[in-house]
């Protein structure tokens, strides 16, 4: 992150990356307005990467810490992987945004407050004591770059006129505050301003609401200037990123999106089945308006009908998947096991969030780990892998549903509640790079041919009979199976002997795993393992790390289960794995109980991502003591 | 659904599997498979397109003894695998076997939920009033009072009445009939017929468990004496020489003896399939406050209504036809895109 | 429910936690709340001696709002706990609140058999059509065609009516009211004072996500023309000044106006919450086929039936009263005994 | 086990232990035959142990393999743990039972079959060539001693001329198996004779089947004399038992019993509430009638209702325990995590059964150890127990009870099908013996005192305040709670913070727990680790290899979650360890994670224990390599 310059002329001072945070009242439009700038910012050649947070109520009351709700950019000229540890630039809209996230502002920082609201009734609601205005702190001012708006009057001023009523014409505050921060980081507003004519003026066909909210924004723009604050000024330049075609992407888009194409390449209807619930709704919001790509959406009635519809839809041949979070995944289990047992494709995707229990359901946590490889009753292995990023969402969407359909098993992949709201620059891709998906699913028999549908294939994986095929009925359920035919069996050597099947055609997928991908060093001091959404932190650490002068490395797993098969042999070749997890240590257990390996943990549990510095501060520590013993 | 597909004409043992059928030797299921098969028959359905789902129980083993797809699945769960394989292929015809634990206990929520939806699937709900395959505990339906292994001292729940359950569901298809009830094929076949979610009700007899539920209804003396044959648009006699009736006094229905108390049949209530507030009042027929009214059997409710499945198709289609089919590059270069040189 | 305690009478602002709201402003829930506050004032509930119970969803956050023992569960089955606590001990008195997604979707299992057995409690379902705390997708309430983020081409099931599921689960008490209904408070008095399963269906605005779906029902233009207020033994009168009514015609239900039609009101439908089939026939005013009809607020039915946890309390007294309190040794020492010396 | 001995005298050989198997229909009635000859041989003075083995169908049809029944016993004159590996006497009562068990018997031993009922339909019912009457492979009589007896006709010949019809006759032929299999093994009739008058005479008043019964006993008895079968005749004779009152007990009964007196000890009601599944109804059947000791017991309509039911009682005050196998547990995941969120008091039983999905429901398996342990959404830990024979079941109980009402935590108790109904002697014990279980519950407040739901005691435990009481009126739920009030909190390093007390206070259980009981010595060249179900066959297995001179000890986990403080030192202290279990390797895989000790599997997933055979040749096969290498 970058510390604020003491520079004092009017050029604004140059950073190589800055991390600006919106923050106000879950009404106030702060994710608009982060959105806004992120785009802006985006167009404009930097890297960027976010972090939204919201208040697990709809709208809690106004003006309360409870209803504040953020929205955190990072812009950078050079390459970044996560959204930033600390704040250079807070915009806060109301006492409650400053007092939740003062802390986290770099000391030397942008501290933008809407003075208009730092009224003695906002202060009781932020339960802040009324007599000692915070804005009277003189260590505010001392240890940041205080700039102190009446944002709301400002707004008002600027929106008269045009007809609006109070309450329509206050919601454009927004756009000032936008409007000063662009102004602050010399971004243009023909971006924003073009997007608000598009969507107010033409869409919504509220012009009056589109010249309201640009004017604010302009106004914004404009108070920066006729204030003066030019020594405030700072400049990201564009990044050096590779040309070509980009879009802003979050982890739900991108994974929705994987979905569809998945469909498309293997020529199978989706069939995506769901029971609503914090962070994985938006994918069912994506999908249902997608009926032209052959997609179905069955909103059911809970999860457990909802992952029932997706093997079912399965059985019948086509994509089936179900998606939800930690406590819907915890319905499915009894489900999946009959997915495992009757061998039939099935894509669940788990949105993890904070747990236990309904926990802290807007929060993000990779706590559902061991819930994915083991909460189901009996011996029961399917597949488990994770994307790294909101864009490779995407990528991961398609190898679930890939493996699903080609090796007939369940395949749980674990996206995050940072993954899935967060948002990076995706560079588009063309439907010619991806590989069409070959599923052999039979078709009529020959004459005399003998159907066994438990029969396998050098891969283990047993035939697809689908309904709709002449000559191929049989029955497929929940009880033990007679190896080949598929009858009930109770037999005891042959329940030893499926076991070990269904155990085995699990773990062939790892043969056909690409090889590890180290970044940094093949072998030396540290190995940094992680998985999941942690990526941006883990390789922004490794890189500093190894820009430090360390011996440390990042291997980051997609594939948990099975994991690739040279998994062992590369962490023979460290002599410390560290696998900082945002649980207790459940990727841990697994490669300690596989490997053998000493690995050391670093687990956070606040429902937001590693800080880079924390990574690098338990890197240091761990080097010193290795070193030291 | 029968389809002229000019293929050989299938006889009811052709709907046979080469599964061995492993009820209990006297058990009701038997007689309601033996009638699968020969409505499968009547309807010509096609093996290759018919599928039968089930959940668990000895009712649920159903789907290994009809040779056609099968999907015995997990404890009251069916309704979702149904739902779930007729958004796959909407061309399926769907039979859904499930119990009275199954379909009542563990999975009433999932039925009530197909129900409204209306997906078109034929359910047969095997009412033994009994878990047969846990070995005899109650379940909702049966009887208060009721001792079973889980309640020594008499089950203390009141019994839920299945027909009038199917009926605030919103069912388009409710009907009764029982295992050993002559007109249950007819029963069965009109339900194969139906578009839309038929519901069945079976009473079926548990020779283990809960022997003898059903012999005042299923024994000759007990039809004669209490069961009230439905049939659209005939006013509603019962008894042995079709000289009961049943009219409404005050919207309260009464039992007459058509011979005794001089009552005409024009006077007698008429049975209007479609009518949804009757067809829950007939539900009500020897249920308490209603004891003196003979148990309806045959077809209490039918509607017309479009089908889930249906209409899910029916919206793709319109927003292809709206829009074009869907296109993977446009999709994915969808978006606010931005170049970088 | 009230007792004589000798204690210093409560107001309703006793009742209220020292935690903040956190509804959005302007929600229907706010309205419901005081009311609730109100009647547990004049029931002069104890606050130590009453638990409220819900399941997940903006109306499930009801218990952090009273100051009683609260449970805020999980999603749907907030029935399962009410069960337990009254078997653990049957004196508390217990409100269970539910929305039409928990209650009506993944948990109208549980709620339809806590009904049938007639758990003592007060259920209220704050039926907004819509799942708030989620952001606005359809219910099962919602009606047909309704556009949410989840069915941006409209929704495609047939909603549930809330009163004749309850009614076929064989409750003991169904009603009606609306958040802003000036009756509601009388309707929650009775639910509260009712023993056994009181449930009540109560309209709630969610003006978030599903602003305005009761004004034709609260505003007061739209309460005049369509809402009948249901009291006991009197006739089904409604409309402005009271001069239109219901009257059945060949058990059909029709409206009539009572000056134009020349109808007397003893000529009209009487109300008797004793009756269920006619109860189920309310619950149908205003859906399809009944569109015609007023809305009935109020108590639909209501029946004395013994609870499920007074029954088991009884059967263990009875045992015990038999047998005499269990002896551990006596357990202990039972079963085929025999001496190794 | 026995080997059949040489000898041709009249004497009848002696032998240290015998196995003795009945096999036929399941309408045969094998299991009461079995249960006399169990309770005979018990109050003989043998010790004994059995292995019932049903089929999955309630009454499959008559005559196939699918339909047989069986039951096993051990009986001996030293102290056993197991039902015994392979059968020294086989009681077949049709071809199909021939067909299904003659593998298991020993060479050599005795083998009897009811001749009546080999005809042609029943071979083609048990699948058997018509045309090979199996009676007439010179095989049979060569490897074994074939006893072929009409015991249809003799039975119908015994029970003439009491006016019972064709069937009720019929139905004691395995009364006629008995008397006969009493005769071979010198057991008197009296004992089951009496049983067979007081049940069928006196408590269901038909003394004509009472005489049908105890006559066809006696035929079957004198059959032996008469047909001067001395030479196959055998002798066990009675154990050194230590002098006491006995019974017999299965692992469901002792359970049972174990929640009465939990509840009696505790001074709460038991509310058990439970959704009926194979192998864990018994429970509830056993509980439903014992409502004089507070027993309230609740037939829910599913397994979530279950067990949010028993949370709600144990909310409200009282002892909730829920009961369930497998597929029932996956559903209760999500509620469990409530239970551990809200920390209250809940014992969920779960007797496991052959897995995945409803994989063999009748049959045995320990596959759910990682279920229990992982199987809900969160960083969500609980605790763990397991009993190891079907009378430690009562004293399992008991503790799980303890630790939910002390610690105001979920115990998960893991039983078995072997366990659940296997049986063995049990020793009566006292309520004298028996530790009352003090629960400090909250009662009214103290004037002034700050009532905080969720502060702490030095073993990490909230208080528990219960409605009903005046003063301390609260809320919990499943939303994170603020450390000490209880009230819901988003802070992120509060939820760090109870995530780590959630997890402390389970693991300070451990502090008080028993140093490990090992059995053998303290330090060697292998240590059997096993837990639950497999105690017998691993403490048999174990004692078998010291016999034969190895280094090999035995550790029985009963605490699988926290484990024993001092495990890790015990473990460091062998050489080599193994982990038999019938599962594919769950607690194995907690094992190397924890301890990082390269542990072993065995690993056995077939419906059924461990024979002791299996184990010894693997500890020898350990053995060999470990010196080799
Ligand atoms: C999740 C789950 N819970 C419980 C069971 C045990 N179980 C199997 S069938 C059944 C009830 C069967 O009753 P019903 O549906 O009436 O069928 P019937 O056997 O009477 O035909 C139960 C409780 C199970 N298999 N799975
Ligand atoms: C097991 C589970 N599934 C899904 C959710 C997400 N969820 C929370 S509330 C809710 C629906 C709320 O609708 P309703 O009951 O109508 O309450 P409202 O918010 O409208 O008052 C859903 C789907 C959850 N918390 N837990
Ligand atoms: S237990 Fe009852 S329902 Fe089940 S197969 Fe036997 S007779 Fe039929
Ligand atoms: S979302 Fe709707 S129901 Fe929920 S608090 Fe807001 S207004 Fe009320
Ligand atoms: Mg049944
Ligand atoms: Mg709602």
């Amino acid at each position: 992150m970058s510390h604020a310059p003491a520079v004092d002329s009017s050029a604004p001072s140059e950073l190589e990356q800055a991390v600006i945070r919106f923050a106000g009242d879950s009404g106030d439009g702060m994710q608009l307005a982060g959105g806004h700038f992120t785009d802006t910012s985006a167009a404009f050649g930097n890297d960027v990467a976010t972090l939204p947070d919201f208040p697990a109520e709809i709208r809690a009351p106004a003006g309360t810490v409870a209803g504040v709700s953020g929205f955190q950019v990072q812009f950078a000229s050079n390459d970044i992987h996560t959204a930033g540890d600390r704040v250079d630039a807070l915009i806060a809209m109301n006492p409650a945004a400053l007092k939740a996230h003062l802390a986290d502002v770099e000391h030397g920082g942008l501290v933008v407050v809407n003075t208009s609201e730092f009224t003695k009734p906002n202060f009781k609601k932020a339960e802040i004591d009324p007599s000692q205005n915070p804005l009277d702190d003189p260590e505010l001012s001392q240890n940041y770059k205080l700039i102190a708006v009446p944002i709301s009057e400002l707004n008002a001023e600027a929106t008269k006129g045009l007809g609006l009523n109070p309450r329509d014409a206050g919601r454009c505050k927004n756009m000032f505050a936008l409007g000063l921060a662009y102004w602050l980081f010399e971004r243009p507003i023909d971006h924003t301003a073009e997007r608000i004519e598009n969507y107010f003026g033409v869409k919504k066909k509220r012009p009056d609401i589109a010249q309201a909210n640009n004017r604010a924004l302009r106004a914004g723009y404009d108070f920066g200037e006729t204030a003066e604050l030019f020594p405030l000024r700072r400049r990201v330049p564009p990044a050096k990123i590779a040309p070509g075609k980009y879009r802003k992407i979050t982890g739900n888009e991108a994974l929705a999106m994987g979905l569809i194409a998945a469909g498309q390449l293997s020529g199978r209807k989706v069939i995506y089945c769901s029971y609503p619930i914090t962070p994985a709704s938006d994918i069912l919001h994506y999908l249902a308006p997608q009926k032209r790509f052959g997609v179905r959406t069955f909103q059911a009635e809970d999860e457990i009908a909802a992952v029932c519809a997706a093997i079912g839809a399965g059985f019948a041949g086509q994509l089936g998947v179900t998606g939800t979070s930690g406590p819907g995944l915890a319905l499915k289990g009894e489900a999946i096991g009959l997915g495992v047992i009757t061998e039939l494709p099935l894509v669940v995707v788990n949105v993890q969030r904070g747990g236990p229990s309904t926990g802290l359901p807007t929060k993000t946590e990779q706590s559902d780990l061991l819930q994915a490889m083991y909460g189901r009753n009996g011996d029961c292995p399917t597949v488990v892998i994770a994307p790294k990023s909101p864009g490779d969402c995407f990528h991961a969407a398609i190898e679930a549903c890939t493996i699903a359909l080609q090796r007939r098993v369940p395949v749980l992949l674990l996206s995050d509640g940072y993954l899935a709201n967060g948002s990076e620059p995706w560079r588009l891709v063309e439907s010619k790079d991806l590989a069409p998906i070959e599923v052999d699913q039979l078709g009529p028999p020959d004459n005399g041919e003998v159907f066994e549908p438990y029969s396998r294939d050098d891969k283990g994986v047993r035939p697809w009979a689908v309904p709709g095929t002449p000559g191929r009925m049989h029955r497929v359920g929940g009880l033990e199976k007679q190896d080949g035919t598929g009858n009930v069996s109770y037999d005891p050597e042959n329940h030893q002997r499926m076991t070990e099947l269904r155990a085995e055609k699990v773990a062939k997928i790892a043969d056909d795993l690409p090889p590890i991908e180290i970044e940094g060093p093949d072998s030396g001091d540290l190995l940094l393992l992680g998985w999941g959404g942690t990526y941006g932190s883990l390789r922004a650490a490794s890189e500093a790390a190894r820009a430090d002068g360390l011996s440390v490395a990042h291997v980051h797993l997609r594939h948990l289960n099975p994991m690739p098969n040279d998994l062992g042999d590369v962490l023979k070749r460290f002599k410390q794995v560290l696998i900082p997890e945002l649980n207790t240590g459940q990727l841990r257990m697994l490669i300690r109980s596989t490997y053998l390996v000493d690995a050391h943990g670093f687990n956070k549990v606040q429902g937001k991502p590693f800080h880079v510095s924390e990574l690098r501060a338990k890197i240091g520590e761990m080097l010193k003591q290795g070193s030291a013993s | 659904m029968s389809k002229d597909t000019g293929l050989p004409v299938l006889k009811a043992k052709d709907y046979a599997s080469d599964q061995t059928v492993r009820w209990c030797p006297g058990c009701g299921d038997y007689a309601i498979l033996n009638h699968v098969h020969r409505v499968l028959a009547t309807v010509q359905a096609q093996p290759e397109n018919t599928v039968f789902v089930a959940g668990i129980g000895c009712s649920s083993r159903f789907p290994y003894y009809v040779d056609t797809y099968g999907l015995h699945s997990i404890h009251g769960r069916a309704p979702g695998f149904v739902t779930g394989i007729k958004l796959a292929n909407p061309e399926l015809d769907v039979w859904m076997v499930t119990g009275d634990g199954d379909g009542l206990s563990i999975g009433a929520n999932h039925l009530v939920h197909m129900l409204r939806r209306n997906v078109d699937v034929n359910i047969l709900l095997f009412n033994n009033r009994i878990y047969g395959l846990t070995k005899g505990q109650y379940s909702p339906t049966s009887e208060t009072g009721k001792k079973t292994k889980s309640t020594p001292m008499g089950s203390l729940d009141f019994p839920l009445n299945p027909a009038a359950v199917a009926l605030a569901a919103e069912a388009s298809f409710v009907a009764r009939t029982a295992d050993k009830d002559r007109k249950i094929g007819e029963v069965l076949e009109q339900a194969a017929k139906h578009a839309g979610s038929s519901f069945v009700e079976i009473y079926q007899n548990c020779n283990i468990f809960n022997d003898g539920a059903f012999d005042d209804l299923t024994s000759k003396d007990g039809r004669d004496a209490n069961v009230l044959y439905l049939e659209a648009g005939k006013p509603m006699t019962f008894g042995k020489d079709g000289r009961k009736g049943v009219r409404l006094v005050g919207g309260q229905p009464e039992v007459v003896d058509l011979d005794r108390d001089g009552v005409a049949e024009d006077d007698l209530l008429f049975h209007n399939p479609s009518d949804r507030a009757r067809a829950a009042l007939l539900a009500q027929f020897r249920r308490p406050g209603y004891e003196e009214l003979p148990e309806p059997f045959g077809v209490l409710f039918q509607a017309e209504r479009p089908t889930y499945d249906g209409l899910v198709e029916a919206q793709v289609q319109a927003a292809i036809d709206q829009r074009g089919p869907g296109n993977l590059d446009e999709l994915l270069s969808s978006g606010d895109v931005y170049e970088v040189e």
